[in-house]
């Protein structure tokens, strides 16, 4: 427990956190600080392929082992159904609608990259590895989450959801964020360590630096949103923010230790099984479930859930990571 | 200068639902149009503003069309099909334009 | 399609005015507007042009709002009321929106 | 709130052009215009969007002008021989000002 | 002398100050050459944090001391005083008007971060150490001169100059930048050079380069502003803004030799008094001085004493500092 | 031949090549990737900035000799010259009217900078050292062409081609990208090796990546063009687009090799002669040649040139030159 706490204390005062809260704090008083639509933009596109390449090349070595696959499976999985517990769980501790839950439950089954990015500074800087396809079991998770919300309404009966057609699921299988985290992290599969090399002052020295702007915006984003959405918050709405988390970690880990993933690799799938889309689902729920209000999904992954696994839940995961898995 | 008489539709609409009404507009036969970035706006939805967001989700576009009078209806038909279930405004106004032949 | 009418207003005021001006809208029961960047312009003020600066002023944005008739002259003093001593145009145009109950 | 009679001119030219243009409105007596950045649109020449171009042939810009009724074919004409060989939409619209001694 | 002049000689012919040079000279050229709007403030945005950062990382290791403290009263007290400096001077030399002038005189009395990082950069490369909390100082020095410039104009009768409420205080105070150069600085104090360690391939090694950068998009747009700014330009206001610079420069010097800084920090002492604000004053006057005229202030600061200090100011501040300090 | 193979498959699997696929797949494929133009505009400032002043800083030692002089001749008549070339093979392989094969031949006779870019990248890889001057040459061969274009549209009567005026004349030569790549070449060529000391970890190391990163967003470009300009392609524009960069290719052979270039001298003016122009002349030919067809030349120069020369073109003119220079 200590150890825990120990960590949780050391991870909070790492540049990376204390630059999100610095982010926090700025919106919370209002200041008029803040990034160019652009520019985060840019830093989430050097995120996302700086993570991609890197888990690429830290594969290439392995070679693709059977494990991939069934992690990659693994991770459909988890996508598919926590949307089902989720919705279970807003529609008992909550009074919003059929819709909303089933849009607030799709960005719980799906998952948050830059949670998972700062779990991987994290292992970095303890020391521990994890498997490279991870980031490819990341990108399989961004999706699946969406057909299962598509499919609650459609079940439940929650208004004129758009039923998921070829179109709109080409549009989501395709979105920009899948498709560079994919395609990087095949580039530094195929191009390994002498590719890694050739631009490792780029994807690897700065990674972190921009990872401290990158989350100083993110707050910006997170206070500001929390200060309008406000009103859209329930107090059940917000227990629940703080409860999925830990239960969609605990799901992570079995599969984790049904799939005999390394301790890195058992903490990052109980990240991203925990963590909540703000990206890529807020974007295809505006096109299929329209009339969800998009103020109480982003306020709850966003504003609650993205700040608790930040600063709690990902020391939390290794603490409990390390209880089960022997390193 | 020769001006023509012409309508000038406004159509402010989630940024994710672009392409749809773009789409939606050439199918009604609207060959022109203009798509401005918006950085911010409020509405019954709330306050937004563009600043320092990374998803689509969440802004707007304004898209402006100037048309033949006569063709104005095909194309609110087309633009309020896209824009029914969505967050949006459509706005019309009076213009004359040059150059009668490009609308 | 059925249409209502409606103003059309457009103000193009400094940048460092924007949440006062969206304030005082508010205040006065205009709940929708929209915000557009501007990267430039010209006035008894000089020329200026949004390339390459850091800070806010010296940039303008363009504010617009879609009213009811009725409601235009308190949105219009509630406007001046912020425009008044600062740079910045407001202009009125007659529109058409559907959806009337939104404005 | 006193409003005056005016023209609204939306000029809408490739960014290429841009400075021609403002440059012949300055000549022709115009000296209030403001510049609209346009990420995207479609016509003629088909659809384009500004997305991760580096160059700024491609693009477009929107310039509007706020004009006494009496001014506007002077601008016109000025517009006119600028955009003239070019891509691009001029259209004008009936506006109302506050503070005419501005325009 | 001969050795002011050696060093004067050898800052100009540094890349970062040719870089600005090469950004008046396109400009003065009429070249087209521009940076977008959002990769200008991305590159303030950097600048801003790495600056912050390691002041405060540096200071870390000291604890803070008392001389903190008096540093910042010190600044404000600058802050405060020099803009009725500047407005004496300008009200004799000049022609404006009182709210012109005491628009002008904010400026002078508050300070421009970018002329600060340039001499931390000479001083770096000189070997010279400085007080890592000047950062703070630079802070402290933002606003108050925007205080004393409303008093003047209060007091003169020049006009309806709002009168500074607690919104208009607080809006200034919580600036963008000042929270950013404040925040990283907390930051960089808390995590220090443990902190500083994992994000220095960030913000220490490629600094001087995006200083390059941006220092030549300083040029382009203070080029272009002296080009339409011309007309407002008189002799005496012009002189003014040479003038001032030195005068500012001994100020902060009887100050940082009172506070017995470190040779380091006389400099950066100097350099905040002499330097005139080119992003926080000019937003404050658009609200609070409406009637000032804009291009006036930006031209005198950004035109000329900005070029002023670039490439003659800091230098010669050094060689006189260092006839005063003993390192 | 087996050599040239390899060299072209091994350039092929370089995270440089695969991040240009990856643009171009996620286009064809019609993924919402993309790039802000911020941040696109941003990164094409730092690799001018980049590849002038390292450029400079390297011929710095050599100082200017002779050969500087008589390679930027060597590049106008090249860039002067060409374009007759490419309007001819243009006017017979195709039936496009004389303004469009003139503003098509423009963009030949001229440049492309990150082709040329790659190839240094190439270069570099393979420890081939070349004359920093070929930066001056670039920028040399940029304009030159449009002149040429434009004195061939007045010549065959191609419609109301503006002449050639001193103000259109200005306007392109102080064009952004030529004024940056001369002006950090001369700043690389004052500072020399001290100057790239001072700012190395952000040109030097970081570059390869950013060229990743910018390379995918033209593959993105490129690919967006070629979906939506592939009507305005015919056969025997798309022969000549992959045949004229082979022929410029030879006449930038036969002026290397009159000017006794070093084997990496010779691969660059081969590259500068086979690259078409994506920036410049595209921006000329609107303001000069408006009637001319813009989507024609694009998704010729860039749709197919760029990409030919990227991952064929460059290995097979280093093979070339090898063959014909001795290292
Ligand atoms: N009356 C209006 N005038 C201008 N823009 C509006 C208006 N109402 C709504 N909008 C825009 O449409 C967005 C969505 O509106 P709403 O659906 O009411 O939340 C707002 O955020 C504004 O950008
Ligand atoms: N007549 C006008 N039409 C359009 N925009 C204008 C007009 N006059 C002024 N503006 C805009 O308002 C800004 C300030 O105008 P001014 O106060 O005249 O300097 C200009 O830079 C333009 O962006
Ligand atoms: N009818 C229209 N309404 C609004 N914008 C238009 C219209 N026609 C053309 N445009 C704009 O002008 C550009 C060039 O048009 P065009 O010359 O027809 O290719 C288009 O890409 C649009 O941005
Ligand atoms: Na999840
Ligand atoms: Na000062
Ligand atoms: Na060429």
């Amino acid at each position: 427990m200590g150890e825990i706490l120990d960590l949780a204390a050391q991870n909070m005062i790492s540049p990376v956190i204390l630059s999100f809260v610095l982010g926090l704090a700025a919106a919370f008083f209002r200041s008029d600080l803040s990034f160019p639509e652009a520019v985060a933009k840019g830093m989430s596109l050097y995120l996302l392929f700086a993570i991609g390449f890197k888990g690429g090349a830290g594969d290439a070595a392995h070679g693709v082992d059977q494990r991939l696959v069934s992690a990659l499976v693994a991770g459909v999985v988890l996508s598919v159904s926590l949307p089902l517990v989720a919705f279970a769980l807003l529609r008992s501790m909550t009074r919003v609608s059929v819709t909303d839950a089933a849009a607030v439950a799709a960005h719980y089954g799906s998952i948050s990259i830059v949670t998972f990015v700062a779990a991987t500074a994290l292992l970095a800087s303890q020391g521990i590895a994890a498997e490279g396809y991870m980031v490819a079991v990341a990108a399989a998770m961004e999706a699946p989450a969406i057909a299962s919300a598509l499919w609650l309404v459609a079940w439940r009966g929650g208004g004129s959801g758009e039923r998921m057609n070829a179109e709109l699921a080409r549009e989501i299988m395709l979105n920009g964020s899948i498709v560079l985290l994919v395609g990087s992290f095949v580039i530094g599969w195929i191009t390994g360590d002498e590719g890694l090399k050739q631009i490792e002052s780029f994807i690897v020295s700065p990674f972190k630096g921009v990872l401290c702007l990158f989350l100083l915006d993110m707050g910006l984003v997170a206070g500001r949103g929390l200060r309008s959405g406000q009103a859209a918050l329930s107090g059940g709405a917000i227990l629940f923010a703080l409860i999925m988390p830990p239960l969609g970690a605990c799901a992570g880990l079995s599969a984790a230790l049904l799939l005999g993933l390394s301790l890195g690799g058992t903490v990052l799938m109980m990240v991203l099984a925990a963590s909540a889309s703000y990206i890529a689902v807020p974007a295809a729920m505006r096109v299929a479930l329209p009339e969800a209000n998009p103020t109480l999904s982003l306020s709850l992954s966003l504003g609650i859930t993205f700040p608790f696994n930040l600063m709690v839940g990902i020391p939390l995961y290794l603490a409990v990571a390390a209880a089960f898995v022997a390193v | 200068m020769q001006m023509h008489q012409a309508k000038r539709v406004e159509i402010i609409i989630e940024a994710m639902m672009e392409r749809r009404l773009t789409e939606a507009l050439s199918t009604a036969g609207v060959t022109g149009y203009t798509v401005l970035p918006v950085s911010g706006g409020s509405g019954r939805s709330g306050e937004w503003s563009r600043e320092g967001q990374v998803g689509r989700a969440g802004g707007m576009v304004a898209v402006i069309c100037l048309v033949r009078p006569e063709r104005v209806d095909a194309l609110l038909e087309a633009a309020f099909a896209v824009v029914e279930r969505h967050i949006g405004v459509v706005s019309v106004t009076d213009a004359q334009v040059i150059r009668a032949e490009r609308f």
